[in-house]
């Protein structure tokens, strides 16, 4: 019987090219897989939310390196598009010394979108910081001192977004989007010694060592994954704040669509082990 | 240290902005924050087990520390030398409830030897604060016993009498018995198998340093690889990612092909250096899988993420594979694509193995001795636990 | 019209070739992963090359010796700028294995690095695999029980019962009869039920990678995903 | 030479390391930084220089010989020149390595970078032919590897849950009990495994990193 044999050894060629098949149609034409919200998105969705237009400032920090971004930076995009919808202004920093290009990345695609906006009033990068958790403290300090100027190079004191921030007490939220264990560090210097409010992205592998913080409050909403990153974009459409292409989504509905075929092709590997074993018998 | 200094100043300054901010009008009576409670009990003493320029403060909380709402944010360490009222801070420690006492190292301390006095503030949710009492005068000093580490050294010192005795016992000629390594018994045959094919075996010694034992072991396996090929004379393609590695591998294969007396028929050429990036050096051992078509390929040391792209090319190549490595988190992709997969321990006991140096079979039966001693520990710990509620076995193996 | 399409940026398209080159490889072995395989080992040797200059050779052989006396923060250390030149010298003795009659001179280098190193990892493995291993094991019956969590104790003791298994599976001077072939028999099916986890739970990892190098080239490259 | 110089001085290194590990004075992580640490690395960047050496040699050859791909020996070396040269002339780039600008580091981003990240996408496919090879149920040990990854990689995706609420649950319980045990279990095993062969090599018993010669 051919078709037995056909099963148990299908050429790898053609699994590869279903592999890439269900990989890129997903990316390309969206599938639109609906996307459970955990409370723990939710939860950061609406700290970034009840903070009024026009107020206190998201702080984000970027702390993470160009080999996490697939997971990771539709995390940051997200939290820029809803501060830009909802007029929220939003300070990017980082802490990574990769993480500068990736944040003038995210910058470039997410504020053309509202041309309104104005670079220095509605959003700024205020560039990287050596030093790790010494930046956080010198934060809590003097955010002057910390950053004197913007990534351009504009003193701060004449960046309309910046010139009234002093400490974390002029911050709206922190959100600390990373694949280490520097959140820990945000958690233990900037909310428990400057009593700020802190949110988190993380990397899927990372997520489960953080849950305890979200039980004691200590982080006020957590994304994990790519699948966290998902779920915001669609808390974004959800709430009629973004339509731009919801990358982690795309990415999720092509992940779990590659393993429903690997999940198929063992299945159909085992039948045909199993006819062509009970033929030989 | 430059930024830490000028950041203490100012954190001396903290209280002075608080007073600062104090609103013009009067504030009505009620409107005063209470004060928040002191920590108690503050003593200090020399961190032990250390370099020195450290000192350990000890505290029982604040009445307020465990208050729902919080009343309090975390404490103040302050530090200054005995007698002098020079105080600066030297740490911070978050809330410590429920807890009853807390422990701050001050790591910090400028000079060895001399006396220095502490106190703590608590620092309150609204700026208010309260300061504690002094603490007892101490100094730091360095220690030439790590006493937090005597259980590793009585397991040093154990394992090491071990492993000497059962060596000495196979010395006056003790015959030591060792259980079939399905892996390594495939090695005599894989070797027949490239030579009757009339085609190369591949050695990939992995992208760990000379530091990782599982490359030491992989070498010691190559030695013995080597001889076999070069008794055969099929040739042995031995790939590196380590610049170590390289120059010890090397030597191994160069001298393997002496000792059967065939140096000439060593070819340098064969065992170079490719790159020391890991995915650049698994995609040049893809190339060679794909054009060399070895016949036999040996996975054999520290392996990452690469070792699925390796194993999974060289099944496709048709070659018998065995692979080995220490990395557990790579396992089971070894196991899912070689014919022959060496887990963690088997790996080490594999030179011996080949060998059949009685020497060096001797540390094989002081690791079973170990781990019936692990086995012992575990199960006496679990009843200790369970029917004493007591954890001491716990704390027995508690290391610094 | 291309710009909109495509990329311009000529960076762009060497990034996105050498990426197809790569994947190409999925196909069958072809001169294009060729080439990229080889320009990857060149490329990346000579980086790694720089890179361990500047952040090595530089800071710890070169300086010490050129600033002598001036490199090191603290006076009383200012023998240990010198002795670098003994690890340089030694260094040297590498070079040795190209020759036919002085070759065991590396075996002097490698002596020092060898004796190091394998000191080191004999306590370090002790502490760190053994009693750190053993300690965790036990922990994890002893915390749920004092804290009355039924199914977080069971859990303990069916890893120690795992562990214990798995252990004997790695016995050696005994054949795998009786007892021991029991224990051992479940060791393996800890050890297969761990695995197929743990491979499980990577796919997910390796594919969110390949979907941000397909995203590079569908936005990055071709503009076609908006 | 004599044999017993490079043993001895594996002898002693090993037996003072092992001290030093026990000793946390001053003067005792002095000599873990100051010596043990730099030499390495002084000693590491010597081997490098070899090291590269035979890899020019390899491709050398082969384009002196006109072996079989000899022009690839040339993109080879080209890169491996070319990036070298562009590093020393940039010096301040390449220690600045904070900017993204300079010639060495568009180099590194948009030729290195993408090869290596492609590579990671390659083990993507190579998870699934892998699985779907080895996977079948062809005894009880393949089986319960089968299953576990069979539910693990339900688990993870939002179809899983779909299908029977408890499914990320059972997969959350076998990564986190019996991958738990196998692992810990294993790497007792690897624990006494290094330090055996630790021990083998400074005591002089393992000697086959000294080649042929050092036999006991």
């Amino acid at each position: 019987m051919n078709w037995i044999q056909a099963l148990f050894k299908i050429d790898r060629r053609i699994l590869f090219l279903l592999i890439a098949v269900v990989v890129i149609l997903p990316l390309v034409k969206p599938l639109g897989l609906p996307t459970a919200v955990t409370i723990h998105a939710q939860n950061l969705f609406d700290a970034v939310d009840r903070i009024p237009p026009r107020t206190k400032p998201v702080l984000l920090s970027m702390d993470y390196s160009p080999s996490v971004m697939p997971e990771l930076q539709p995390m940051s995009l997200a939290i820029i598009r809803h501060c830009l919808a909802r007029r929220i202004p939003i300070i990017i920093m980082t802490l990574d010394p990769t993480g500068a290009g990736l944040a003038e990345d995210a910058i470039r695609k997410a504020a053309p979108e509202y041309p309104e906006l104005k670079e220095g009033v509605d959003y700024v990068f205020a560039g990287y910081k050596v030093g790790g958790y010494l930046a956080m403290i010198s934060i809590g300090q003097s955010f002057q001192a910390t950053f004197p100027s913007d990534a351009a190079g504009h003193a701060s004191k004449d960046v309309p977004i910046l010139a009234n921030i002093k400490n974390y007490d002029d911050i709206g939220l922190i959100v600390c989007i990373a694949g280490s264990a520097i959140v820990e560090n945000w958690i233990v210097f900037a909310v428990t010694r400057y009593h700020a409010t802190l949110g988190a992205g993380i990397t899927a592998v990372s997520s489960a060592d953080y849950y305890p913080f979200l039980q004691t409050g200590q982080l006020c909403g957590m994304l994990a994954g790519m699948k966290g990153g998902a779920e915001y974009e669609q808390l974004l459409a959800n709430n009629n704040l973004s339509h731009a292409p919801k990358r982690a989504s795309q990415g999720m509905d092509a992940i779990s669509s590659a393993h429903i075929l690997i999940i198929i092709f063992i299945f159909l590997g085992n039948i045909g082990y199993f006819l062509g074993r009970r033929k030989k018998a | 240290m430059k930024l830490i200094l000028p950041l203490l100043v100012l954190l001396l300054f903290m209280p002075l902005l608080a007073f600062s901010q104090v609103p013009p009008e009067p504030a009505p009576p009620p409107a005063v924050p209470p004060t928040v409670a002191p920590p108690t009990d503050i003593v200090a003493k020399d961190t032990p087990n250390d370099a020195g320029g450290s000192i350990t403060v000890t505290f029982k909380p604040s009445m307020d520390d465990g208050a729902k709402p919080p009343k309090i944010t975390g404490y103040d360490v302050l530090r200054s030398p005995a007698g002098k009222d020079s105080f600066e801070v030297a740490g911070f420690s978050p809330r410590v409830a429920p807890e009853p006492v807390g422990r701050i190292n001050d790591s910090s301390v400028p000079q060895d030897g001399i006396l220095y006095v502490y106190k703590m503030r608590a620092i309150g949710v609204n700026g208010n604060e309260g300061v504690s009492a002094l603490s007892n005068p101490a100094r730091s000093s360095q220690q030439w016993f790590n006493t937090a580490r005597i259980n590793a050294l009585a397991a040093t010192v154990l394992f090491l009498i071990f492993v000497v005795a059962f060596v000495n016992r196979a010395r006056v000629g003790k015959s030591l018995f060792i259980r079939r390594i399905a892996g390594l018994s495939a090695v005599e045959e894989a070797v027949g198998r490239a030579t009757e094919m009339g085609r190369p075996m591949l050695y990939v010694p992995g992208i760990g340093t000379i530091s990782d034992i599982a490359t030491i072991a992989s070498l010691n396996i190559l030695a013995q690889v080597a001889k076999k090929a070069a008794e055969y004379e099929t040739p042995l393609i031995v790939p590196n990612f380590d610049p170590i590695v390289y120059t010890v591998a090397h030597e191994v294969v160069k001298e393997a092909y002496l000792e059967v007396g065939k140096p000439d028929a060593f070819k340098a050429d064969n065992v170079y250096f490719i790159t020391n990036d890991q995915m650049g050096y698994a995609a040049a051992v893809d190339g060679i899988m794909v054009r060399d078509k070895p016949a036999t390929n040996f996975l054999l040391g520290s392996f990452f993420a690469e070792s699925l792209i390796l194993a999974e090319t060289g099944a496709t190549t048709g070659a018998i594979q065995i692979a080995g490595t220490d990395q557990v988190a790579q396992l089971p992709f070894f196991i899912t694509a070689c014919d022959y997969t060496l887990m963690g321990e088997e790996l080490y006991a594999a030179s011996a193995y080949l060998a059949k140096e009685p020497l060096l079979l001797g540390t094989l039966k002081a690791q079973d001795l170990s781990k019936m001693i692990i086995v012992g520990i575990l199960i006496l710990g679990a009843l200790v636990t369970l029917a004493l509620r007591s954890g001491w076995v716990i704390n027995m193996l508690n290391v610094g | 019209m291309f710009s909109h399409m495509f990329s311009t940026s000529v960076w762009t398209w060497i990034a996105a070739f050498l990426t197809l080159a790569i994947f190409s490889f999925l196909y069958k072995d072809n001169p294009f992963y060729r080439f990229a395989e080889h320009l990857f080992v060149g490329v990346s040797a000579g980086y790694w090359v720089i890179i361990y200059w500047y952040n090595n050779m530089v800071p710890n052989l070169i300086n010490p010796l050129i600033n002598f006396g001036h490199s090191w923060p603290h006076v009383s250390h200012v023998w240990l700028d010198g002795l670098v030149i003994i690890p340089g010298l030694l260094g040297l003795l590498f070079f040795s294995m190209f020759t036919k009659k002085h070759s065991y001179l590396i075996l002097l280098p490698l002596a020092i690095i060898l004796g190091m190193e394998n000191g080191l990892s004999v306590p370090t493995y002790l502490q760190a695999e053994v009693l750190k291993q053993a300690q965790g094991t036990l922990q994890g019956i002893h915390t749920p029980f004092i804290a009355g969590q039924t199914f977080f104790l069971i859990n303990g003791l069916i890893i120690l019962i795992g562990v214990i298994a798995t252990l004997s599976y790695f016995f050696f001077s005994r054949e795998h009869k009786g007892v021991l072939g029991v224990s051992s028999k479940v060791g393996i099916w800890f050890i297969m039920l761990g695995f197929g986890a743990s491979f499980g739970y990577t796919v997910m990892a390796r594919l969110s990678l390949l979907v941000g190098r397909v995203q590079f080239l569908l936005t990055d490259w071709i503009h076609l995903i908006k | 030479m004599d044999r017993r110089i490079p043993l001895a001085i594996v002898l002693v290194l090993g037996i003072t390391m092992m001290l030093q590990f026990f000793i946390p004075s001053r003067a005792s992580e002095t000599f873990f930084t100051d010596i043990f640490v730099r030499w390495g690395l002084i000693i590491y960047i010597f081997a490098l220089i070899p090291s590269v050496g035979s890899l020019i040699r390899h491709h050398w050859r082969k384009l002196g010989a006109r072996k079989e791909g000899w022009a690839y020996s040339i993109v080879t070396l080209i890169g491996l020149f070319g990036m070298a040269l562009i590093g020393f002339l940039d010096r301040e780039h390449v220690l600045a390595r904070f900017k993204a600008s300079g010639l060495f580091r568009t180099v590194f981003l948009n030729i290195q970078v993408p090869m290596q990240a492609s590579m990671f996408g390659i083990l993507a496919f190579y998870m699934a032919s892998a699985s779907y090879r080895a996977f079948r149920a062809r005894t009880l040990e393949a089986t319960l590897l089968l299953i576990a990854a069979f539910i693990v990689m339900f688990g993870v995706i939002p179809f899983g849950a779909y299908v029977w609420d408890k499914i990320p649950f059972i997969s959350e319980w076998l990564l986190e009990v019996p991958n738990m045990a196998a692992k810990r279990g294993i790497r007792f095993g690897v624990g006494l495994g290094i330090a055996a062969t630790s021990l083998k090599i400074i005591l002089g018993i393992e000697r086959s990193w000294m080649g042929g010669g050092g036999k006991a």
